[in-house]
């Protein structure tokens, strides 16, 4: 679906880090978690490409004037690092931009009852509030946030609020423990009694290990990967990551666009 | 007032009849399934499949694509299905939607290139072939067909003699002189030229010191390249006698109109597809909006009308 | 704290030394006086000047400029005072800046280039030629010098049988294969090859069914031809021994380092003295407060980096 | 001389016409009339050249906080025909903008105490508020003013407050004479007693005919000219105009960055 939004707020939740909610047409209250919207940041040619976001959160919002409608919301939680998302960042309430979205394959909310364990890599929290939200209807959630200093830690309270247990790691100490979330992670499952799975989303280099971990302990994972794209919707083959058994000689690639961006980990080919 | 006369979009490419000027670019719309939920398929002139070849191909390692100021680059890789799944799997969608369909194809060998012209000239629902030359020639070390107006005359020839389809060669721009180029398809038989490809770019990861593509180079499309795009095709229209089916950074109607004075019967919407999935059908409406407005009965009056 | 350590900024070109890698680009920036409210002009490595020829030349009519997505066209049709003028009246202003100050000329024969050269040696404030080949052969049927290597390497032997000082040669990116051109230029004598000049292209205004450019086409550059000229730097340094500068789309210090990485020894800053006339300087200032940030002592350990 | 300004006012003063009101340095209060600016519209590369404008005028405001400084401004007056100036019409006050300016050589402001006929068509109206507002010092000052259809007569009340007697025509009719404005511009000169001089500014076929009227009837004429413009410092030559000995043999161009806008009629070759 492509639409025009009307951004509500924009807001700056950390140094870099940034809240935009903007209003979604109806339909987007369907949105699986994990699923993400492309983004064209300026109606002239540069930026060229739209920009990919995960979805943070969807939802109604009443405006305050009496008799006003219901206006359905879509937030997405962004990190300034280049053009596009600098010029993001510079947009006020009621400033419009062009979405394309829902877009691609989200989450699969996996055994209801079943403690789940998400595990965010700073801005990779992006599109696990989303998740968190629905898997607190059935299951117990806890959530494993690391970034590099207490400025990469995001939206911990609304996490919280949702009723998920929350284990934060910093690689400089500046907040919770002193170095990799996979550690508490791994902790947490040697204490694991019964089922579980994992959800993850953040930088390669962390979604690698998770994987690794799960692997390991033989619970189920699920990873939200980031691909360059130009069209998001399985056209350009820009996207792109190998599957579990490519090689030079045996190519498979997936298209993150379309058959993610979650995957199960066991899709995907991982570094040793 | 007077009363609205909606002007003639129609115009024959090659002896495919199109209700519309406006095709896709390979490689650009998937095979047009992808874009269903954004374009009415039926209201575009015609689509032209991604690049295919005989046996599928991977293409290249990641990343694969990059912007760059007024433009991007790619190195897909020509990743595409093959032929087999393409006619197993693509094909059926495409039989239920009233839109000529050019299949894109390439080879490694001109024996490759010919035989693929044979296997496409067999599929009905396919209305003409669009074959893209610029691709290494593997037994002849590498240098690209189509920067080479002999091998590329060969690669034509080749095809030409393996179907009776409608067959529109796809020139290279990253040659000296493309109206060379343009005349060798031509005299080899070509009855349609599509221009430009890409061009070829590099971007650079500075902090990294590494090329952005894995691949280092890649193909340069986008509004950036419109200029270049334009020149070829207003050097070639004014030298060969097949129509010309204009391509680079068209991202709206005036830019698609643009390309028709310097003398292209039809054109292609490439990237413009990336950032508006709906570019496609957007452009052919406005130009017909554009000729309402400036009182043109007929599309094909444009063709090759630049006053110079 | 560590103490800022102040990076080295110069370089060597073919000899002549450079207080940091930023030249202005020909036909950019006048010949200097133009740009002196704007930057300091001894904060840079070097100028060249707009384009000399033995007479003074009028240009093209007008419009001979026009904007393109992220680009423009020029087509000022070579436009300059002429030697003559170019001594008694220009000299004597950068006879005042210490700052290198480069000749770029052509010609319409081979005889022409080599009697600008020959001109050019006896004037002391040059420092160095670039040449612009680029230009018609008016005696071979206006083919352009700088697309055939043969016609290349004449131009460039005369002209280096012509002047001691050192000499550039501006090469054209209207190729097939710029390496090729490069190693002809190279091996004719040249001591520096600077590229990309700029490429061709084309405007047309739609409701006036004419081309923007009186001359119809004209020379595109800026932004947008960025990734075309790193590909062409990356390439022919690869291929040659003399010194490159690069040259295409440079806007900022991001820019010049990537062009360094790529194989250049320094850079030339074109249209970006249009967008803002300060460019140069800024540049300049900020690579090295880039190499500062990166804790990089020397600029010239950028040159030829880039990990492939 | 290059500087960043803050944008005070930009409202549209007729359809498709809008006024500018933005910060000036100190001194741009000396700028002569006719000079013009380059402005920047934007920060990234689309629309990439900078675009010309005639200043409109020059002032000192005084924000209305007590204590605060005087403030010098520039006002142009602009008409929105494509990309750049369609950009520039959407800023609000606050935006900032960067400016190289004052540029080219301005009007010369003759012999005082003869009449001064100003001839404005469209737009072209821009430059000559600030010429009539120095000229009105002096001498008696006369407005032409022509245009399509009544919306393209601009700001001819500000003109009347400077005490200048203002003579309109559209094509249309549609406000004052019906045809064009050089028509009265003759029944002037027909009238006038004494020196007088023309100072025109407009499309170029209005320039060419009241240059051709000034030249018939013997007197000074000032033109302030258009051209496609990249450097606005003399660099490019890309806005380049024929000088009076112009031909294919002889070739004259002028600089109209810097040797104009402005020319005397006498120095341009005109089409006859
Ligand atoms: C499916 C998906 C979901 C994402 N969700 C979020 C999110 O919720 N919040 C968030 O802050 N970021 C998210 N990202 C990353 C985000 O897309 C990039 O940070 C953003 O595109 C950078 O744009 P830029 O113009 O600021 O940077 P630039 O570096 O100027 O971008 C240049 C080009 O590189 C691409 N690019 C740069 N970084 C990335 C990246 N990490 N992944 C993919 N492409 C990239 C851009 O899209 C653009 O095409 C997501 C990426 C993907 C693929
Ligand atoms: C010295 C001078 C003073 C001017 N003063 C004014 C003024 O006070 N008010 C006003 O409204 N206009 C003025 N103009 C014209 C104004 O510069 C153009 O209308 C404007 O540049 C159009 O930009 P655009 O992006 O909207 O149009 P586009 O058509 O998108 O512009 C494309 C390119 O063409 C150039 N261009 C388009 N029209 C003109 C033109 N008429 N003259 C020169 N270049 C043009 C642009 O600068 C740009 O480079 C002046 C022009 C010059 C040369
Ligand atoms: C991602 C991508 C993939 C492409 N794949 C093909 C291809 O398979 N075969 C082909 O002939 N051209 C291919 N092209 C080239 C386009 O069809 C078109 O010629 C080019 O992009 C220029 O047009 P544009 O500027 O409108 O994009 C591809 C272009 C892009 C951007
Ligand atoms: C207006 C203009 C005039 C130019 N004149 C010359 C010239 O006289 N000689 C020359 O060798 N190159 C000339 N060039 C080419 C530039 O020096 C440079 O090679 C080209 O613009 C690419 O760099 P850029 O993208 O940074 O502008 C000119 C370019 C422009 C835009
Ligand atoms: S982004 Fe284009 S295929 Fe995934
Ligand atoms: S605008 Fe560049 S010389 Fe006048």
């Amino acid at each position: 679906m492509q639409f025009t939004s009307l951004i509500i707020s924009n807001i700056e939740v950390s140094p870099g880090y940034w809240r935009m909610r903007m209003t979604a047409p109806q339909d987007f209250a369907s949105a699986e978690p994990g699923q993400f919207v492309m983004v064209r940041v300026t109606g002239a040619i540069d930026p060229l490409l739209r920009r990919p976001f995960g979805i943070f959160d969807v939802g109604t919002y009443l405006p305050a004037q009496s008799g006003a409608v219901a206006q359905p919301y879509l937030e997405m939680l962004y990190r300034v690092v280049g053009k596009g998302t600098a010029l993001l960042s510079t947009l006020h309430e009621t400033d419009l931009l062009d979405l394309l979205g829902p877009l691609g394959k989200g989450f699969d909310l996996g055994t209801p009852g079943e403690e789940k364990l998400i595990v965010g890599g700073g801005v990779g929290l992006a599109p696990l509030y989303l998740l968190a939200k629905e898997l607190v209807k059935n299951s117990k959630v806890r959530l494993f946030a690391g970034g590099r200093t207490r400025d990469d830690i995001l939206c911990i309270t609304e996490f919280e609020r949702l009723g998920v247990e929350c284990y934060t790691a910093t690689e400089d100490g500046s907040l919770g423990e002193c170095g990799l979330v996979t550690e508490a992670l791994w902790r947490r499952l040697d204490q694991l009694q019964g089922g579980a799975s994992v959800y993850a989303c953040g930088p390669h280099g962390m979604l690698n290990a998770v994987a690794g971990i799960a692997a390991a302990r033989g619970i189920p994972c699920q990873v939200s990967l980031e691909g360059y794209m130009a069209c998001g919707v399985g056209a350009c083959l820009g996207c792109v990551a190998p599957g579990h058994s490519h090689s030079q000689e045996t190519p498979d690639f997936r298209c993150v666009c379309t058959e993610g961006p979650v995957f199960d980990a066991g899709e995907l080919k991982w570094r040793d | 007032m007077k009363p609205v006369r909606i002007p003639d979009m129609t115009v024959t490419l090659a002896g495919i009849p199109l209700r519309n000027p406006v095709m896709t670019a390979s490689g650009t719309f998937g095979y047009g399934e992808e874009f269903a939920g954004y374009v009415d398929l039926e209201s575009i002139g015609a689509m032209v499949t991604k690049g295919l070849s005989l046996k599928p191909r991977a293409g290249n390692p990641t990343p694969r694509i990059v912007e760059t100021p007024g433009g991007m680059l790619n190195a897909i890789g020509l990743q595409n299905v093959g032929i087999e799944a393409f006619v197993t799997k693509k094909v059926p969608y495409l039989r239920g939607i009233d839109t000529p369909v050019i299949a894109n194809f390439f080879g490694n060998t001109i024996d490759e290139y010919a035989e693929m012209a044979m296997r496409l000239d067999e599929i009905p629902e396919v209305a003409g072939l669009e074959v893209n030359i610029s691709c290494p020639n593997v037994k002849h070390g590498g240098i690209v067909f189509g920067t080479d107006p002999g091998s590329a005359a060969s690669v034509v020839t080749a095809c030409r003699a393996a179907t009776r389809k409608p067959l529109m060669v796809k020139l290279s721009p990253n040659v000296t002189d493309v109206v060379v180029m343009a005349k060798a398809c031509e005299d080899a038989g070509a009855d349609a030229l599509s221009l430009i490809n890409t061009l070829t770019g590099m971007a650079i990861d500075l902090v990294r010191r590494r090329p952005v593509l894995a691949n280092i180079t890649g193909g340069f499309s986008g509004p950036a390249i419109k200029p270049i795009a334009l020149r070829m095709v207003w050097q070639v229209a004014k030298a060969v006698k097949v129509p010309i089916v204009g391509i680079g950074g068209i991202m709206n109607a005036v830019d698609a109109l643009e390309f028709m004075l310097a003398g292209a019967t039809a054109i292609q919407v490439g990237t413009a597809s990336f950032i508006n999935p709906g570019a496609s059908q957007k452009i052919a409406e406005d130009m017909q909006e554009w000729l309402v407005e400036h009182d043109i009965d007929d599309v094909k009056t444009l063709i090759g009308a630049l006053e110079t």
